[in-house]
Parts: C-alpha cells; structure tokens; sequence
C-alpha cells in the first residue's frame, strides 16, 4: 500500500483514490439520508410535496448558515456557544433600528432596510469580535468566554425589548426578505447556498481557510511557522457572529417581527452538533462545511420526517436522539473500515 | 402612562376559595399599614404577557405604597432557579411572596417552609395544587382553553373545523391544561374534527417550524389553535402557503394577539386580564401579612375576544401601557 | 522574501560571521534553559551543537528562529541587530528551522505543511497549482521519498522529519537549523540529506546542526560548541577535538565505549511468531522469534513494517492473519494489558504520543503500567507511601535528573523522558522488552544509560527486541538481526554475517526479488 | 488505535509547559485565585446589602452550592476524560420523575417511608446507571464525540421524561423521602451541604488515590499513552459516565425532595451550568485537570453571583449581562495571573 502513495499515479487511479477519499470525507451520512427520505416518502404522501421540500430546504438553510460559522470556529480549536443568542440580539437589533429609520426618515423603505440590516449584521459582528478578542488576546478557553457571551447577548437582547416582539418594520422588508421567492425557492435558500459556497471555497482556496486549519491542527506548529495567529482566530469568531446575525435577520423578516426568543440554546445546539454531525472534529484542523451543511439539511429532514410521520411529539426527541448518536456511530465505523484498507 | 389602578376596580371575578366558583368583584385596600417588604417571583419577563403582570404589581405596589423586589427564572425550564430566588427572598427578609410558580407542585416544599417561617405566599397567574397558599389568583386554564373553544365553535357555526392544535411545552403543565380544555369543549361537537396535537416551545422559531410540518402533513386543516407566538408565527406561515382559509386562535393574549386581531389577521384570543391578575396578588399579599380578609382563590372570568368584543374591552386590564418599561423594585415613599 | 535577503546585505559582512549571539540568556519557570551563551556561525560552516539532553540546545535554536525572546541578551544576523524577532519575520531573511518538535500541522497535507505561513497567493486566494509544483519540484530535488498530498497525520515519524526539512528549505536559506534531522531517518534519506547539507555549504549558507550521532558530527562539523547546563562550555574545531574529549566536555565524565560488551545467553524461545500479517496490510507473512538472553534486532528502511511487527506482538496492531505464542502459549486477541500480564512490555518510539503523559508527575507516569498489582494499590486504592518509595529509586538508578519524580514529565529533555518510560519496564516484572527506535533524539549520556540498562536486562535472562533504523545500532546490540523490505522479512543475519555490507545488500535482494515477482 | 486519536503527535509544549507549571510549585497562586475572588465578591455583595452575610443567607448560599457543585462534580467527572455530558440536565429530570413515580405507585404520600424512598432511589438509579452506560458505550465503543453521544441521550432523557410522566409534575412525593433528602440536618448543618461535602470528600479521595481515578487523569491527558500502559481505556471510559450519572441522579433525588414532587423540567439547563461551574472552577476541557475542589468553587462562585444579584436587587436581564461578563473576566484573571508569572 505503501508504494502506492509514492507514485503520482496514472489517472484512472487518481480518480478511484479520489472517490475513496471522497467517502472518507462525506462519509455515511448522504447515504442515511437517503433511507430516511425514501422511508419517509413510502409512509407519507406529502413529505415529497413541493410545498414541503421548500419548507425543509428553508430550515435547513437557516441551520446550515449558522452551522458553517461554527465550523469555522470548531476547525480553529474553539468554540461558540454564543450563536443562538446572537440570532435573537440581531433579530432584535435589525427591527428596532428598521422601525427607528422608518418612522424617522420616513423616505423610501430601502433605506431603513438597509440600515437595520447593517445594525443587525454589526451586532452580531460586534458579539463575534469581543468573542475573537477575548480568546485570542487573553488567550481564555473559547467555551468559557462564549458561554459568558451567551448570557450577556441574551440579557441584552432582553434588556432592549422586554422581551416584546418589536414591530413597525417596513412592509417591504418582510415581503422583499422573509416571504420572496426566486424561482419558486426563497431567499433564504439562495443565501445558504451562497454561505456555503463561499465558505468552501475560503476553506480551500484562500490563506484564511488554510490558516483556519493549521491553527486547529498544531497552534504551536502555525505559531513557528509565521502564521499570525490572533487575527485568524478573531475572524472565526466575527465570521461565526455575522452569519449568526444573517440568520437572525432572515428569521426576523420571516415572523414579520424582531423576537429576543429567537435562537436560543436549541439553535446554538443544533449548530454544533450539525458541524460534528458533519465530521468536524472537535479538537480543531478537520471538517469541510459542504458536509456540515448536508449534515444541518439531514438534521432538519429527521425533524420533519418525524413530523410528518405523526410521531408523538413526547416521544420525537427519543427517536431523534437514537438516529443522531446513530448516524455518528454508523459513520466512525465506515471511517475505520475504510482507514484499515 | 397613567400608572393608577383606581379605575380596574370594581374587577369581576369567580370566588373559587369554598372550591365552587362563585361570581365576586374584587377590590383592593386604599394603602397598607406600613411599607411592607413583598418580594415577587416570576418564571421571566420575555414576553408581554408577564410584562402586563408585571405592570399590574408595580401599579398596585405603588397605589399601596409598598416595597416591592421582583426576579425573574429566566424560562420554564429553570424551575431549580426559581426554588434558589425562594430561598433568596426568605434571606432577604421579604414581608411576602408573590410567585407566578414555574411548577405548582415544584414549589410545594418552598411552600411549606415559608408558612413554617409565617412568611404568606400568594400565586399569581399560574396554577398551583389545590389549597398549597393561603391565598392565589389565577384563571382555570382549563375553562380558558374551553371559553376559546366555544369562540371557535361560535364562529364558525356548522362549517367544518379540522383543527390542529400546538398547546405549547410538553411539561409545562398549563399546555396541557389549555389543550385539555379545548378539547373537552369542542367534543361532541361533530363538526369539529382535532387532527393533532403538537406540544413544542412557546418560541416563534420553534412553533413556525411545527406549523410548517403541519401545513403538510394535514392539508384539510383549516383551524390552527395555540399559543400566542404559534398564532404569531402561523400568520406568516398561513400567507406564504397561500392558505387564507385558515383560521388562527390563541390561547392567550399579549401585544402581537391585539395587533394581529386589529389587522384581521386572527380570528380570536383569550384573555385572562394579567394586568388585574397582578395588581389582586399584591393585594392579597398585604392583606395576608396585615391579617385582614382576603379571597383565597380568585378566578378572572377568562374571555375571548374577537373583532366584536376587541372594542369594549378595557385594554387597560390586558397589557401594559406601549411605552412601559417593566420596573424591578418599587421603593415604598 | 528576496528584497529581504538582499537589503539586509551590510558592508561588513565579511568582517562579521553570519550569526553572533551574546549573553543570550533564557529563563523558563523554574529552569534556566540558557545561561549567557556566547555563540558565532558563519557563512558556509556547519556548527554543531553538543551537549546532553536538556543542556539547552533546542531553547537556542527556538531563540534564533524568533518562537521566543531570550530573557536578555542580544543577536546579530547578518549584521543586524535582531529585536522583536518572529518567525514569520525569520523565515523571510532566511533563517530555516527544522525543528525537533516538528513544526507540522497534522491534519494537513505535506504540500500545505511546507508552504504554512509562506503561501503563494493573490488576495489572500491560494496559488494552489504553483505551490504543489514547487513542493514536487523541492521533493524531487532532495530526493525523498515523500507523497506532497499525504496528510502529515497519516505519515510515520520518519516521513514528518522529511517534511520538516523539506518545509525549512523551500525558501531562500542564509541559516539552516537542523535540530537531529537524522534522529528518525534511514542511512539512505541520511545519505541525500549529508548530500544536500554539502551542496547548501558551498553556497555560503551557515548551518547549525544538533545531534547526538558521533559519526554525523566527525563527518559533517566544522565546529563544534558544547553546551552543558544551558552553559556555553567550548567551541572546538572539530577537526582537532577527539570523541572522548567531546563526550567529556559535555557530561563532564568520562566515557569509554558506546556499546557495553553484552553477554548473549540464549535460552528458551520467548516469541514465536507465525505466518503474521497485520489488519493495515503493513505486514505480511513473517515469521519471526526472539530467545529470553539475548537482544534481537530489527532492521529496515523507512515504512518496512517493522514497528508494526511489534505492535502487533504487544497488541496494538490489529493483526489479520497469523499466530503469536509468547513462551510456548499461543494467544489469541492480543491487548496491552494481557501482553503486560505476561510480562511484555513495549517502548513506543514517540513517547509525546504513545509513550508519556506530559502533564502528569514521573511518579505517575512510572507507575502508569503496573497499577494493577498489589505493590502499588490495594483493593483499588493506591498505596501512595509504597508507590514513591518504590518509583524513587527505580528513577535513581536511571540516573534521572533533576531526581524529582514529583514534576511533570513534559518538562523534561528528551533522555530523561525516555528514562521514564524505561522506569516502566522496572515498576513490574517483565521478561519480554519490545524496543521501537530506543535511542531516537538521547545524548550520548543517555544512550549508554539505556544500553546498559538493556545490557542488564539481557543478562538477567529477558528476551529483548531492539527494532531500530540507526543501523550501528541495531548491529552492535543484536545476537540475531532480522532485516525487513516491504513488510516481510528479507534476511535474518546471525553471528559474523552481521554487517552493515549484508544488511544493505539483503535490501537490494529483495528489491530486485519483488521486481521480478 | 483509532483514527481519531492520529491527530495529535507531540502537543504543543506551550500548553504542556502550562500544565506542568501548575503542578510545580505555583499550584498554590491558582488554587487560592478564585477563593479570594470569591471572598471579595462576597465582600462586596456585604457591603451593598447587610442581608448577605447573614448566618441564615450564608446558610442559605451553601445549600444552594451543594446541588451545584454535586452536578458540577459529576460533570468534572468526565470533563477529566476529555468528555463532557450535555445529557445530564435531562437525566436529572428524568430521574425525579422515574422516582416520583416510583414512590406514588406504592402508595404516594402514604407510603411507607423506608420502603419509598428504596424505591425511588432503585428506580432513580437504575435509570442513570442506564443512561450513564449508554453514553459511555457510545463514547468510548463506538467511538462517538462526547458531545453527539450526550446530544443524543440528552433528547432521548427529554423524551423519556415527559412520556412517563405525561408533561405532569408527579405528585404524592412522602414526607420521609423528603426528610431524608432535604429537611433533615446533621449537627446544625442541612442535609444537602453535609451530602455535598460527604460526596466530594469521598470523590476527591477516589480521584486522587485509587487507580481508577489515577487512570481517569492518564487517560484525559493522553488517550493513546493510557491505552498503550496498559489501561483498560474502554472500560474506565463507560465507568465514568457511569459515575457521573450516578450523581446526577443523587443530586436528581435530593432536588426532588426539595421541589416536593416529580418534575419533567427538572434538569432543563443544569447540563450548561454545571459545565461552566466545573471550568470556571479551574477544570480544563482539553483533560486531566480539574478536581473536585475546582468544580465546588466553581458551583459557589456561581451561586455566590447570583445570590448577591439578587439580594441587592439587580434587575434580571443585568444579572444575565453581569453574570455573563464576570465568567468572563474571573478566567481572564485567572488567565492573567498564570501568565503573568
Ligand atoms: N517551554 C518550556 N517551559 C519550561 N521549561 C522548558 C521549556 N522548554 C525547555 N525547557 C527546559 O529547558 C531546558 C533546556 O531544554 P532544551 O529543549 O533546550 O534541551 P535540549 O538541549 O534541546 O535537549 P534534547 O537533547 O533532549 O533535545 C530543559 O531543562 C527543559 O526542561
Ligand atoms: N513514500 C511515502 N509517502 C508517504 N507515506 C509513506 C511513504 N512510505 C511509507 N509511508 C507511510 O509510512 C507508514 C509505514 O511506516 P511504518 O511505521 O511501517 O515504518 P517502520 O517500519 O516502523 O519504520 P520506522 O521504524 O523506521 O519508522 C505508513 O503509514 C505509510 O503510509
Ligand atoms: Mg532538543
Ligand atoms: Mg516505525
């Protein structure tokens, strides 16, 4: 076997080592995923309905968005537990600022979309950078500092609204944003498609995402290699804040208005365990977000197909705790089958 | 705002303190004797509902010229926190304790030793076991859940209802309450037809999602009843399906419920009156600790309103003020 | 890079040597790794760096290449003064590390590992086509045998050590640091690196080098310098200094001969394998034994299977096919504790990964494989008294130094770590040692340590296996000396025929025996 | 060997300095860093309000620490293996009910009290054991990240517990089980701190002086070496969850005592808490390193926060942004400190 790594290797080679690889990298996963459609399809008529498949594809998007900035994180030797609150600070801001320019300008409705767009990215941004900061500044372990982040966006978020939806954005911007469709998909698809586009592309193609990984590999290896460690480490942290406030403003311009009860802990879970579920590893320097993200579509079909396969919503979490730890196990054991050959 | 309580009163309410509820009109005391110390507990602040509670305590601590400290859990799910503020307000030195409980029968240990330490425990809004406290208000969820059933069935007269119901929570008690009463109500009635019943957190997130999944899984269903952010998230959901054949109920009220009633787009909601509900537990408090009179259980008559009743309704009763801020402390003067 | 190298050219560049540190004095907590070092390196000389593990060599070279400040004292290269050195910037006027800790990031390919920190690119988006033909380009020219795609986590030690170096020598080179780049290679890749070494000094490049290898250091050095304590002893040129006298400077003692005379007494078969062939397929149908008295080698080029063979005796190399009977008993699902029940022990050749727990005390670390007899617990509870009182002077007659067994072992040099996995095999009673690479990255001090240690193994009756790619080695311990290729074994040579010549022919043999198959 | 662990050679020495630093002679300046914090936190509090030093409030503070520090020593537990268990709020909360139904199936408040409270604890029990095995298995078996096993219990606990307890607080809890797991006291002291110090008197002994508590610390700093010395890693891996779930389950019968009945929503947030007691106490979450004092100091550093919050009358979404503010800084400060030698 050994002598095959040597050889640069004819083509036709290349390509099985590839597909191999290929595996390796995706793993089970899509596999699962199949029988979990196909079962749920036989059992019931409407889970392939259009309808249907542009709801899960819209929840997806949105787990996926939020999932490929944790990965990021995680594939640098961290961790953010701060998403979920994130979500609903930048829901919040987002509408506040948006009524606040609307009812003051008072001009065209881009402008107060625009502008409470910008606000609800910034707040997000802001979280991910005092994250970036802490961790890598006062060199504080990522879990702790976001946990301590969590609590105080929440509180923020809370502080500025009561915990009362916040109304009075423009019409436009739920119509333009939340309900508008682009052949017969919505927005938020488009969005995620292009989060995770990008993302894969900065994750292979770009100095960020291979620095991303060299500093969850081996910190100390990046450190003597020359590679400057705080500003990477920061932009993982800022990355995984605004697509988190992405997220919060898409969801924002869905419900028609700014929640603080958006998010929460559920959507920071979810979001990890979409990136291990994806085959990131938690101890830094593996994971691609193309898998992460078929990871958070899989999450999401297991959600609705429980649904949909009117499962008593008591016993939902015991059939979805069984599959996750499933899907994972099924997983590590095809990865070390093949390892072997 | 106009922080003054003096026209909620007269506020009719059943007397359920023998067990049979009996129709009653709950005033309050002028002022109390001293500046008593009264701490409150509630399980949070993030939404309107508990901020209307909120201002009717702050409201009648004010009009009674008590101190007053309220805490709240942070969510359903932090019944230990809840049990930990207990502790801190006996610490504290509180006159009483006002407590919205996060489990009625979670608290019932706290309970007893406040009555041990003679500190007078009064419920507010959420249910409790039968006689835990010398003094309560709440409404009856079960006849709350009933009055939005008969709402529903007045409205829609002999048309068929395929209902779908997202009571909210599995566990938290009051969800199952809600829906056990809807669904007593609305049986036996054969054109009312309950597909499925989808507990999820109370958050706009969570119910769209169910709501979603529901839309397809039951393509007849016509009927969406549920909590106040189901309603709110099904008011996007309804549209964006293209189905505004709906109808959409909720099972309680709070500031998205009035808008959304006012631009027609749900059919009803119930109301408790929280804002009364608050401003009677503070009352029972000082009543309690002065050892005068009080009502043992006073239950608000439970409405629904719908475009018709919206318009004699005191909206006073039923939310906090728009530009209200939600006080933690009052200092007595 | 280039305007880099070019700018920083001084008028008196001949005046002054390449590299000048002075009074460079770097303190740890708790340790004074190096203490006012006085040092030059000039252009186009290889300066060794001698001395006994700990003595501060690594600290030195980590100060140069910018990974730390010193403490105080200053440096000069190429006639600049160096402050606020970091790596990023040392790499750019050419000051190359091959670090002894590799400085590689697991989880990513060799290509992307050589290029880290250094990436061609525009706009922060990669070059990735240039980079792999440069990294195909730079492999070919050293000749190593190297897969530019292989993630570094799924090479053997040997393979990361020929990355390490051919990371350090991708850009422009003025110092070359190489901290034992040969600790881990085969005669051959050590062939082409003396090769390259060779060709770099003859371009005026300046070389420090550190190692513990006698022969490297006759063959290579211009200079040598000795450091003991982080203390600079002497710089000696090497033409005039002697072995012993080097030997002496750094430890201070005298030493005679590298290997002690062992007398072989073989006895009964210890291990007897048969027809094994490993899960990874590394390898293959081999048969193989080893006698209680007597050493047993195993020779081979890099990836021959040969730490497999004895991973899988020890049972942490699942084995497909095949049988291995430890003193007449054949067993069957092979695991670490069973094999150390019967009295196998194995001493990995990483110890960083397999071997120690860094943060955790030697007296820990010690003990680690024998907790389950009643001499250090009972009943589950440790016996705390009887465990230091035994662990310490087991660690005394190593010679462990500083003898405190209560600190963690991260802090030790690498000698003293192999020392305490060797306090392992005398924490319980053992007769069957299974020894990967024993004397990878010890000083010379230590390695006689560990000889003897193996010597007196040997003669009180154990059966010990020395698998190793420094073929002196292997030669002068062994009574029997298997030789591998490819996961098979290709030779076993005995008594007389045991030389360095018929080791490397048994090679060539097999070479030409698979190409005809 | 598994795959997984390939990815770690020599880890940075950084780190590995760091470790040995506190076990040299500096262990002292960390170990006493959060007990002063703590004292002048406690301080400060004191002086905003004369109600916080009270014996009674003081009182008050160790009973609410002793729950905590119990989930938080239990969680310590498999932080040590470079685990962690998101499924322990859950369990908490599955085992009330388990127990509360255990207890009114023979007979409710009127049962006979020794024969009760055996039920409830072998019902309690059994069911951690269960969920302590299942997650070990799954870990260390089947080779699943920590975080997806515990996911994955952690919805199957969810699951259980409101199933059979139908969403219910269960009721009839006798007055024997609650004085023996709450009212009773022990020489002045409640019988939930004297529980409390028993448990982590007997844990710190099991951690620091018998070989499973020395493997627990081996096998968390370096998996591969505890696997080649010889240590049955598996094994010990399965016990640990185990362990921790056991005294999930202690503390889950004690809270039940206090609350009085069975509550499905028991455990809710308990798994984040009793994480971030057991880091901000000085547990670290790479392994072996934490004991049974950081994850009590932690637990009072927590209480001690909020307890003072709440006395000297913080608003609720304050203390959120307090709380989340002075987690932060308390390991920046510790950070600091460390470095700063
Ligand atoms: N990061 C560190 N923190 C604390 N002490 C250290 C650190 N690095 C090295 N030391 C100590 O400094 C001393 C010198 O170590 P150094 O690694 O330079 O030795 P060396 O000469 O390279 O030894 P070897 O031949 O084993 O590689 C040793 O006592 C070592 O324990
Ligand atoms: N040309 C190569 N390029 C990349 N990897 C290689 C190459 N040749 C071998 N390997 C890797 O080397 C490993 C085999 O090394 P192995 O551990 O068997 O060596 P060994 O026989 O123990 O030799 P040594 O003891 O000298 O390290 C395999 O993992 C294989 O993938
Ligand atoms: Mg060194
Ligand atoms: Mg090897």
């Amino acid at each position: 076997m050994s002598t095959t790594a040597t050889l640069p290797g004819g083509p036709g080679r290349q390509s099985g080592q590839d597909i191999l690889n290929l595996v390796l990298t995706v793993g089970l996963l899509p596999v699962l995923m199949a029988i979990v459609i196909i079962g749920t399809s036989l059992m019931s008529p409407y889970f392939l309905g259009w309808m249907n498949v542009v709801n899960i594809l819209r929840m997806a998007s949105f787990l996926a968005i939020i999932a490929c900035g944790q990965a990021m994180v995680i594939i640098a030797g961290g961790f953010d537990l701060s998403v979920g609150a994130v979500v609903a600070l930048a829901s919040v801001v987002t509408a506040k600022a948006m009524a606040a320019a609307a009812s003051a300008i008072g001009g065209p409705d881009i402008l107060a979309i625009v502008i409470g767009i910008a606000a609800g990215l910034g707040s997000g941004l802001a979280v991910g950078l005092f994250n970036g900061l802490c961790v890598a500044r006062l060199k504080v372990s990522g879990f702790v500092v976001t946990l301590g982040t969590m609590s105080a966006t929440a509180g923020i978020g809370l502080l500025l609204t009561n915990g009362i939806p916040v109304y009075g954005m423009p019409k436009g911007f739920v119509q333009a944003i939340g309900r508008s469709q682009i052949l017969g998909f919505p927005l938020a698809i488009y969005i995620a498609l292009a989060v995770v586009l990008a993302m894969a592309f900065v994750q292979r193609r770009t100095l960020f995402g291979r620095y991303v990984y060299a500093i969850g590999g081996n910190q100390e290896a990046a450190v003597v290699s020359g590679v400057s460690i705080r500003r990477h480490l920061v932009g993982t942290y800022v990355l995984s804040g605004g697509l988190a406030a992405t997220v919060g403003i898409l969801l924002t311009a869905l419900v028609g208005s700014g929640q603080a009860s958006l998010g929460g802990d559920a959507m920071m879970l979810q979001s990890i365990a979409a990136a291990v579920i994806g085959g990131v590893s938690l101890r830094g320097g593996i994971g691609r977000v193309e898998v992460v993200a078929v990871a958070a579509l899989f999450l999401t079909i297991l959600g609705n197909a429980l649904n949909l396969l009117h499962i008593d919503s008591r016993l939902q979490p015991i059939f979805l705790g069984l599959i996750m730890v499933l899907a994972v196990a099924l997983d590590e054991f095809s990865r070390r089958r093949m390892s072997r050959v | 705002a106009a922080e003054d309580s003096a026209s909620w009163w007269p506020f009719p309410v059943y007397d359920a303190s023998s067990g049979t509820p009996t129709e009653a009109e709950y005033t309050p005391l002028e002022k109390a004797d001293k500046a008593y110390n009264i701490c409150v507990l509630f399980p949070h602040m993030k939404d309107s509902f508990w901020v209307a509670v909120a201002y009717g305590i702050v409201t009648q601590a004010k009009a009674e010229n008590v101190n007053m400290n309220l805490y709240e859990a942070g969510g359903y799910e932090n019944l230990p926190k809840q049990i930990s503020q207990f502790d801190d307000c006996m610490a504290s030195g509180a006159d009483a304790i006002v407590v919205g409980a996060i489990s009625g029968a979670g608290l019932t240990q706290k309970f007893a030793e406040a009555a041990e330490k003679k500190i007078p425990v009064v419920g507010v809004t959420n249910p409790l076991p039968k006689d835990a406290l010398p003094a309560a208000n709440y409404v009856d969820f079960v006849a709350m859940g009933g009055v939005t059933a008969k709402g529903l069935l007045s409205a829609i007269g002999d048309e068929e209802a395929n209902v779908v119901t997202f009571p909210g929570p599995a566990g938290s008690g009051w969800a199952e309450d809600f829906n056990k009463g809807f669904k007593d109500t609305v049986e036996g009635h054969d054109n009312v037809k309950i597909l499925d019943e989808k507990f999820g957190d109370s958050g706009v997130a969570v119910q769209l999602k169910l709501i979603q999944d529901a839309l397809q899984t039951y393509p007849e269903m016509n009927v969406i009843w549920g909590t106040a952010p189901t309603a709110e998230a099904a008011i996007g959901a309804v549209q964006l399906a293209g189905r505004p054949d709906i109808k959409i109920i909720s099972s309680y009220e709070n500031q998205a419920m009035l808008d959304a009633l006012n631009g027609g787009q749900i059919l009803a909601f119930a109301t408790q009156y929280p804002v009364a509900e608050g401003a009677m537990a503070i009352d029972q408090a000082v009543r309690l600790i002065e050892g005068k009179d009080v009502m043992k259980l006073a239950q608000p008559k439970a409405d629904v309103i719908d475009e018709t009743t919206a318009k004699d309704l005191n909206m006073d009763l039923v939310l906090a003020p728009a530009d209200w801020n939600p006080e933690y402390s009052v200092k007595a003067k | 890079m280039e305007p880099a190298a070019t700018s920083t050219t001084p008028r008196n560049e001949t005046a002054e040597p390449l590299l000048v540190l002075s009074g460079v004095t770097k303190r740890f907590p708790g340790v004074l790794a190096l203490d006012d070092v006085d040092l030059d390196v000039k252009a186009g000389e290889l300066h060794v760096l001698f001395g006994e593990n700990g003595a501060g060599k690594s600290t030195l070279i980590n100060v140069i290449s910018g990974t730390f400040p010193p403490t105080s004292g200053s440096f000069r290269f190429g006639g600049e003064e160096m402050a606020e050195l970091t790596p990023h910037k040392a790499r750019a006027i050419g000051i190359s590390p091959v670090f002894q800790e590799f400085s590689l990031v697991p989880s990513l390919t060799v290509e992307e590992n050589l290029f880290l920190g250094r990436e061609r690119s525009a706009a922060g988006i990669l070059d990735a086509g240039g980079m792999r033909r440069r990294a195909r380009e730079l492999i070919a020219e050293l000749g190593f045998d190297l897969d530019p795609k292989a993630r570094v986590d799924k090479l053997d030690r040997a393979h990361q050590q020929m990355a390490e170096i051919a990371k350090a020598l991708l850009g422009k080179v003025r110092l070359l640091i190489l901290d034992e780049p040969t600790a881990s290679l085969t005669e051959r890749e050590t062939g082409r690196l003396f090769e390259l070494i060779a060709r770099l000094k003859s371009q005026g490049v300046g070389i420090i080098y550190v190692s513990h290898r006698m022969r490297e250091i006759r063959a290579l050095a211009d200079r040598v310098t000795v450091l003991r304590d982080g203390r600079h002893i002497k710089t000696l040129d090497a033409a005039t200094v002697t072995d012993s006298e080097l030997v002496e400077l750094m430890t201070g003692r005298k030493i005679d001969v590298l290997f002690p005379a062992i007398t072989h007494r073989p006895g009964e078969v210890a291990i007897a394998v048969e027809k094994l062939a490993t899960a990874d397929g590394q390898v293959a149908d081999v048969d193989f034994f080893a006698r209680a008295g007597e050493i047993t080698g195993v020779a081979g080029l890099v990836g021959c299977g040969k730490s497999e063979l004895v991973r899988a005796i020890y049972g942490i190399e699942p084995i497909a096919s095949g049988s291995v009977t430890l003193r007449g008993e054949t067993v069957t699902a092979l695991d670490p504790r069973s094999s150390l029940r019967r009295g196998v022990a194995y001493f990995p050749a990483n110890r960083g990964v397999e071997g120690l727990a860094l943060s955790r005390p030697i007296r820990e670390n010690v003990s680690m494989a024998a907790l389950d007899l009643g001499r250090y617990q009972r009943r589950g509870i440790i016996r705390r008294t009887a465990e230091r009182s035994l662990i310490g002077p087991i660690m005394e007659t190593l010679k462990l130094r500083p003898p405190n067994i209560e600190r963690a072992v991260g802090n030790l040099s690498g000698g003293n770590r192999q020392k305490v996995m060797l306090g392992r095999a005398m924490a319980r009673d053992l007769d069957i040692f299974l020894f990967d690479e024993p004397s990878v990255g010890i000083d010379v001090g230590a390695k006689v340590e560990v000889y003897e240690f193996i010597k007196r193994l040997v003669e009180a009756g154990a059966a010990v296996v020395v698998v190793s790619s420094e073929l002196p080695e292997v030669l002068a311990l062994s009574n029997r000396l298997y030789v591998m290729h490819h996961g098979r074994i290709a030779a076993l040579l005995e008594g007389e025929a045991m030389t360095e010549q018929n080791v490397l022919s048994s090679f060539f043999e097999e070479e030409a025996r698979e190409k005809a198959a | 060997m598994s795959d997984a662990d390939l990815a770690a050679p020599a880890k940075p020495a950084a780190i590995d300095a760091r470790g040995s630093r506190i076990l040299q002679g500096t262990g002292w300046a960390r170990q006493l860093a959060l007990p002063i914090a703590l004292v002048l936190l406690l301080a400060g509090f004191g002086l905003a309000d004369d109600r916080v030093l009270t014996t009674y409030n003081l009182l008050n503070i160790a009973q609410q620490t002793s729950y905590l520090a119990l989930f938080a020593m239990a969680q310590m537990v498999v932080i040590l293996t470079r685990g962690f268990d998101l499924s322990l709020g859950p369990t908490v909360s599955m085992v009330s009910v388990a127990a509360a139904l255990a207890m009114a199936g023979i007979g409710g408040a009127d049962a006979n009290g020794i024969v009760a409270v055996l039920a409830a604890i072998a019902a309690g029990f059994a069911l951690a054991a269960a969920c302590g095995l299942f997650n070990g298995v799954v870990v260390s078996i089947l080779g699943v990240s920590p975080l997806v096993a515990t996911l994955g219990s952690m919805n199957i606990a969810i699951g259980v517990a409101t199933t059979i307890s139908d969403g219910r607080p269960v009721q009839g809890v006798p007055a024997a089980f609650a004085d023996l797991f709450y009212r009773g006291s022990i020489l002045g002291l409640p019988i939930a701190i004297v529980i409390a110090i028993l448990v982590g008197g007997v844990l710190a002994f099991v951690l620091s002086r018998t070989v499973f508590g020395r493997s627990l610390y081996i096998i968390g700093t370096n998996p591969q070496a505890a696997a080649v010395a010889g240590i049955p890693v598996k094994r010990l891996l399965v016990y640990a969850y185990v362990l921790c779930s056991a005294l999930a389950a202690l503390g889950a019968l004690m809270m039940t005592a206090r609350t009085g009945s069975g509550e499905p929503n028991l455990g809710g947030t308990l798994s984040l808490q009793s994480i971030a007691a057991a880091v901000v106490g000085g547990t670290s979450l790479a392994g072996g390193r934490g004991g049974v004092g950081s994850a009590a100091l932690g637990a009072l550093f927590i209480t001690i926060l909020s307890n003072g919050m709440n006395l000297t009358r913080i608003d609720g979404y304050v203390q959120m942004i307090v709380l989340g503010a002075i987690v932060i800084l308390g390991v920046v400060l510790d950070r600091l400190r460390l470095d700063g030698r």
